[in-house]
C-alpha cells in the first residue's frame, strides 16, 4: 500500500502519478498497481518512469477501467503497488540511444536519467514519436545529449543509429519490430516487450513470449529482451 | 498453533485445509518472496505432462466482469525436468505438494504417471478437465465412462493416492464423480474452468487463437458450490473445492457444503496474499463459533 | 431513424435487435416511466403458465461477484389473466411482444400454447430452461431427446412462431439446438440462467429454500458468448442470444458470434436505461463502421 | 444522478446523506441508490430520512459493500438515485404512535414531521429501540409529543398503545411481529417490511411478501403494508 502524493493530468488522457516509496529500483522494471477491489479483477502493470529516495513516479495512459480508475486517485489515497518487477533494462557504458513511441516513453526517462548519472561522459540519443500530442518531452532534453521529436509520422523514417550505440526502445510492438530490423546488426538492441499479465511475478505463465531460446516470461525473464531473442524471424 | 484447522484428507494429513490451485502457483517458489510456504496446507504445481509443453500461442489471459479467462495451454517442462529442477526444492517445504499431471492420450498419463512413481510425492491431481488443450484434456472428463476408464488405469498404475480433478463443462457432474470413486480415485477435486469465449469486438476476431478459453476466479462461485454440494452428496470420498474461492467466507462456504479442502486459484493474482489471510480468517472464526476443529461444520447443508 | 439496425429475425422485423427478456421485465409497463417501450426491438413477457402460480417462498434474490442468483419460480398470473389484464395493453405497443411460456408437464405446456392461439402474438418463446421449478422446466431443456419431443408437439399446436430458449445447465447445448430445428423451432434463445448455490455462512444455511439458483448478469457473459457460438454454429435457424449483455460492445460481440438478437435480462436492475443506450450505441457504431445494416457484421467469428 | 451536498457518521457505521433533489416524496417511500458501476450489481434500497425542496437526506447503517462505498462518498460527490418508489405511510389524522428499531428509525422521522405538519393539533408518540448506541433521537424530541427511548432492551416491553391511536413500526421483522401481536385489534398498525430488491419498481418479482390476499411487492405495492396483510397467522 503506498500513499500517492501527486497525480496530475499531463495532457488529455495521460497522468503522471507520485508515490511514496523507497527502495532499489531499476530502469525499464515494473510495477503491479491495483486500486480497487475485484472489478477488475486483475492489478495493472506501470513501468518505472522515475525514481529518487521517497519517491516513484508512474506516467500512463488512460485505455480502460483499470487506468480510468487510477486517473481519479487524488493525493492522499491509497493505491496497492506490488513490485519492482521484471529484469529491467541493463546498464551499459556505450554510447546510447534510445527510441521511444507514445506512452513507451514511460520507461524511458529513469533510463537515461541513470545511464547519465552513471555515465556523465557518455553520449545519449533520443528519438520520441507521439500520433498526436506530446509529453514529457522537456524532461529528456535537459537530460539527453539530442532530441529528435516527431509528432504524427513515422519516428524510425529519422531513425540514424551511429556506430557502437547500444539501442534501447519501448513502444507499440510495430515499432519496436521496425526499430529491431533495421538497425546494423553490428548495434546492440534492447526492446521491452508488453502482455497481458496476472500474476507479474512468474507463477500463471499469461505472459509468456515466443523467443529464439523458448518461452519466456515477459514478467520475469523480460519484460527487456534482446532483440534478436525475441525479433528473430 | 492451534489444530483447529488440521484436516485429514482420505490418509493425508493437512495442517489446514487451504491449497493454492494448479497454474496460479507455479510450482511454489514466486510466492516465498510473500510468506513461507509452509503456512499453507498445501500446494498444487502447475499441470505437467510427460513431455515439455510450449503452451498456446496469442493472447492467454482475458478478463471479464469478476472473472479471468485464460489459455495457457498447460504450458510446462515435462515430468523430467520438474524432477529434476522443481521436485528437490518443494519435496523439502513442509507442506503437502499435491502434483498435477495432464496428458493427451491414455498412453502419455499412464507413462507421466509411470515416472512420477519415482519420487515421494504424496498425492496426485489427475486432470481430466483442462479445456485449453485440444487432445486429451478435457475430453476425458466430460463424460463418465471415459472419466471412469481412465483414472482405474491411473490409480492401478500409480504408488500414490489420486484425486480426480472433474470439469464443470460436460455430463452431470455428480455422475463422472461417481464414476471416479468407483475407478477407484481416492478423492475428487472440482471445478476446472468453465468453457467461455471472448471476443474483442475492435480487432472483429476471437480473442484466443483456440477459440474458447478457461473462466475462473469469482464470477463463477456459485457455480463450483452448486457443484461441490452436488458432488459432495454423490460420493464418499473427500472433496477438494475450488472455483472462485477469494475469502474464508467463501471457504466456509464450501466446506458448509461438503468440501473437506478448498483451493485458492485466481484470487492468488488479485491477491498474493490471500491464502495466509484466509487461513487465519478461519482460524479466528473455529474460535469464535467455540469449533475443536473445522470438520464440525462440513457438510451441514 | 436510420434502418441500419432493423433485423430479420426468422419471418419477423425487429426494428433493432435489442430486446428486454423474459423476467426482467415484468410486462413492460414498469419500464414506461423511463422510456416509450416502442424504442425497443422487442421485449419478452415474464414466464407465463397455464395457472396462475405463487412462485418460490423464502428469500428470491442474491447477489455474487459480477452476477444475480434468482430463485423467482415462475409467479405469474396465468395464461388467462394475461390476456385478460396485460395482452390489451402491450399489443398496442409499437414492439415486438415476445410470449414467454413455461409448464410442468406437456399438457400444461400444450394447453397454455392452445390458449395462447387466440391472441395475435408475433413469437412464442418456449422455456424448457427454468431452473427454480420443481417439475417441468429445466427437465425437458437439458435433454435433446427430450427437447425435442415437447418442441415438435408445441410447434404442431401453435398457430405462432415458436423459438426455444435453452438451457445452459444440460447436454452439450449444439445438441440440444438442432434437436429443437428439426423438431420444428424457428428460433433459439440461449441462455437461461446457470444453476448456482448460495450459502449464507452466518445462517449456516443454503440461501434459497431451493438450494440452487439461477445466476446470470455479467458474471456468466463468456459462458453465454461460448454457447450463443455453438449454436450458431449448429443450427440455421435464427439466435436470439442472452447471459450478461450489459453494453452495446457485449451486443455486438454476440452479434459477431452469430446472434441475430439479443436479449438483456439482468442489466435493466443495474440500469432501467441500459437497453436504448445500447440501441444508441449500436447505431452509433454502425455509422461509424459504415455498416448499412448491422447483419453485415453478423457471425464473422 | 445526484450531488451529494453532506455524508456524515453519526455514530461508527451510522451515516446521514443529503442529497440534491426536489420532487413529490412521500414518508414511508424509498429510492435506489447506486454509486459503483457493477460491483456490487445492484442498486440499494433507502428509505427517506427527510424531505424538504431541494434536499433529500438518508440515514443509513454500513451493514455491507454498498453501504460501505456509499459511506466514503463526499459533499460534491454523485450519486445515482431513483425514486421515490413505494407506497409510503397513508396520511392519517388520528393520533399517532411510531415504532421504530434500529436503522428502522430512518424513515420514521419524515414520517413524523409529515404528520406534525399536517396535524398540528395531534398527538404524536414515538418509541425508539437500539441495542447499544442511540442516533437520531433529539430530532424526534423536538417534533413528537413524547419519545421513549430504549437502549438494549425490548422496546415492545414498554409499548403502550393509547385508544384511538394508529401504530406505524418499522425495524427488524422481529419488532414489528410483536408490535402487530400486541397492538389491541381495535388500533391501526402499519409496518414497513424490507426484501431484498433488484428494481424496485415491480417489475423483477423478487421482492415478493405473501399477505393475506396474495403475493404482493415490497417495492411497489409496499414497503407498507397494514398489519392484518401481512401477520395475519
Ligand atoms: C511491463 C509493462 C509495463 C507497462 N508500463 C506502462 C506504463 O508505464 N504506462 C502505461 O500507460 N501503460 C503501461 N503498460 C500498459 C498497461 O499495463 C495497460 O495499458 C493497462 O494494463 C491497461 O489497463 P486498463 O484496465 O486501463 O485497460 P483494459 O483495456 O480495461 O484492460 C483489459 C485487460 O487487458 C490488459 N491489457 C490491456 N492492455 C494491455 C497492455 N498494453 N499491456 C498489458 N496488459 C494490457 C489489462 O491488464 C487487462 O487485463 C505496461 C504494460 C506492461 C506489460
Ligand atoms: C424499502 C427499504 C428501505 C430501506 N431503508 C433503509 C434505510 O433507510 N437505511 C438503511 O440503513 N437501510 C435501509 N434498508 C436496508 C438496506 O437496503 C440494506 O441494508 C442494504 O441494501 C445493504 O446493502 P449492502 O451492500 O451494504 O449489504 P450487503 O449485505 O452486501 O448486501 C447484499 C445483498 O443483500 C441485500 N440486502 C442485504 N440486506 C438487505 C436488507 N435488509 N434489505 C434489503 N436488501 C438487503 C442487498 O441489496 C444486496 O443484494 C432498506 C431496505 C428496504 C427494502
Ligand atoms: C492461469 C491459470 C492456469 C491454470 N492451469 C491449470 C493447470 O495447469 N492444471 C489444472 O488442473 N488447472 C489449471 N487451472 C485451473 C485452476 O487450477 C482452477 O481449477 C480454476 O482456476 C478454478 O479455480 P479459481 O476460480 O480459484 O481460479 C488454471 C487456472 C488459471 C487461472
Ligand atoms: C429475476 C429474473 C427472473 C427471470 N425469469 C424468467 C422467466 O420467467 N422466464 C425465462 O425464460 N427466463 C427468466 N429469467 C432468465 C432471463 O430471461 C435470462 O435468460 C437470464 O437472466 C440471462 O440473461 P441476463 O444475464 O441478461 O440476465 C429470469 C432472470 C431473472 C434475473
Ligand atoms: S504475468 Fe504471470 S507469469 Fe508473467
Ligand atoms: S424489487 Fe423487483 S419487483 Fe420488487
Amino acid at each position: 500500500m503506498a500513499i500517492i502524493q501527486s497525480n496530475d493530468c499531463l495532457i488529455p488522457l495521460i497522468y503522471k502519478m507520485s508515490v511514496d516509496f523507497t527502495g532499489a529500483v531499476l530502469p525499464g522494471q515494473f510495477f503491479m498497481l491495483r486500486a480497487w477491489d475485484k472489478d477488475p479483477l486483475l492489478s495493472r502493470p506501470i513501468s518505472v518512469h522515475d525514481y529518487e529516495t521517497g519517491q516513484l513516479t508512474f506516467l500512463y495512459q488512460v485505455v480502460g477501467k483499470g487506468t480510468e480508475i487510477l486517473s481519479r486517485l487524488k493525493p492522499g489515497d491509497n493505491v496497492e503497488i506490488q513490485g519492482p518487477y521484471g529484469n529491467g533494462f541493463p546498464e551499459v557504458s556505450e554510447d546510447l540511444c534510445v527510441v521511444g513511441g507514445g506512452i513507451g516513453v514511460a520507461p524511458l526517462h529513469y533510463l537515461v536519467k541513470k545511464y547519465k548519472e552513471k555515465n556523465p561522459q557518455g553520449t545519449c540519443r533520443v528519438y520520441l514519436g507521439f500520433r498526436e500530442n506530446s509529453y514529457g518531452v522537456e524532461a529528456f532534453e535537459s537530460m539527453a545529449d539530442e532530441v529528435i521529436l516527431d509528432i504524427g509520422g513515422i519516428i524510425t523514417n529519422r531513425l540514424k543509429v551511429n556506430p557502437g550505440e547500444v539501442v534501447m526502445t519501448c513502444g507499440p510492438e510495430m515499432l519496436m519490430a521496425a526499430v529491431a530490423n533495421m538497425v546494423p546488426p553490428e548495434n546492440k538492441v534492447y526492446v521491452s516487450m508488453e502482455a497481458h499479465m496476472a500474476c507479474g511475478i512468474g507463477a500463471c505463465l499469461g505472459c509468456t513470449c515466443e523467443t529464439k531460446s523458448g518461452n519466456k516470461k515477459v514478467c520475469k525473464d523480460g519484460p527487456v529482451f534482446l532483440r534478436e531473442e525475441v525479433f528473430y524471424e | 498453533m492451534s489444530k483447529c484447522l488440521e484436516t485429514m484428507f482420505n490418509e493425508i494429513l493437512f495442517k489446514n485445509p487451504v491449497i493454492s490451485a494448479s497454474g496460479t502457483f507455479g510450482f511454489g517458489r514466486e510466492y516465498e518472496a510473500f510468506y513461507d510456504l509452509e503456512k499453507l496446507g498445501g500446494l498444487c504445481t502447475k499441470g505437467l505432462t510427460l513431455e515439455p509443453k510450449a503452451g498456446n500461442k496469442g493472447i492467454r489471459l482475458w478478463e471479464t466482469p469478476a472473472g479471468l479467462m485464460n489459455s495457457i495451454g498447460l504450458e510446462n517442462p515435462g515430468i523430467d525436468a520438474f524432477i529434476k529442477n522443481e521436485w528437490p526444492h518443494l519435496k523439502d517445504v513442509n507442506t503437502v505438494t499435491i502434483i498435477n499431471v495432464g496428458g493427451k492420450d491414455e498412453e502419455s498419463y499412464l507413462k507421466a504417471i509411470e515416472k512420477l512413481n519415482a519420487v515421494d510425492a504424496q498425492l496426485i491431481e489427475l486432470n481430466i478437465s483442462c479445456p485449453n488443450v485440444k487432445a486429451g484434456g478435457m475430453a476425458y472428463g466430460i463424460k463418465a465412462t471415459t472419466a471412469g476408464d481412465i483414472t482405474k488405469k491411473v490409480v492401478e498404475l500409480s504408488k500414490h493416492p489420486v484425486m480426480v480433478k472433474l470439469s464443470p463443462n460436460g455430463d452431470a457432474i455428480s455422475e463422472i464423480a461417481l464414476a471416479c470413486e468407483i475407478a477407484g480415485a481416492k478423492g475428487i477435486s472440482l471445478i476446472n474452468t468453465l468453457q467461455g469465449m471472448a471476443i474483442d469486438y475492435k480487432k472483429k476476431s476471437a480473442v484466443f487463437n483456440n477459440l474458447y478459453a478457461g473462466l475462473s476466479g469469482p464470477a463463477v462461485k456459485p457455480i463450483a458450490l452448486r457443484m461441490t454440494h452436488q458432488v459432495c452428496q454423490a460420493v464418499t470420498i473427500p472433496v477438494m473445492a475450488m472455483g472462485g474461492i477469494s475469502t474464508w467466507e467463501d471457504a466456509l462456504e464450501f466446506i458448509m457444503a461438503g468440501a473437506t479442502c478448498i483451493q485458492m486459484g485466481t484470487m492468488n493474482f488479485n491477491n498474493p496474499m490471500a491464502p495466509v489471510e484466509m487461513i487465519e480468517g478461519l482460524e479466528i472464526y473455529c474460535q469464535k463459533e467455540g469449533l475443536s476443529n473445522i470438520s464440525e461444520i462440513r457438510g451441514i447443508i
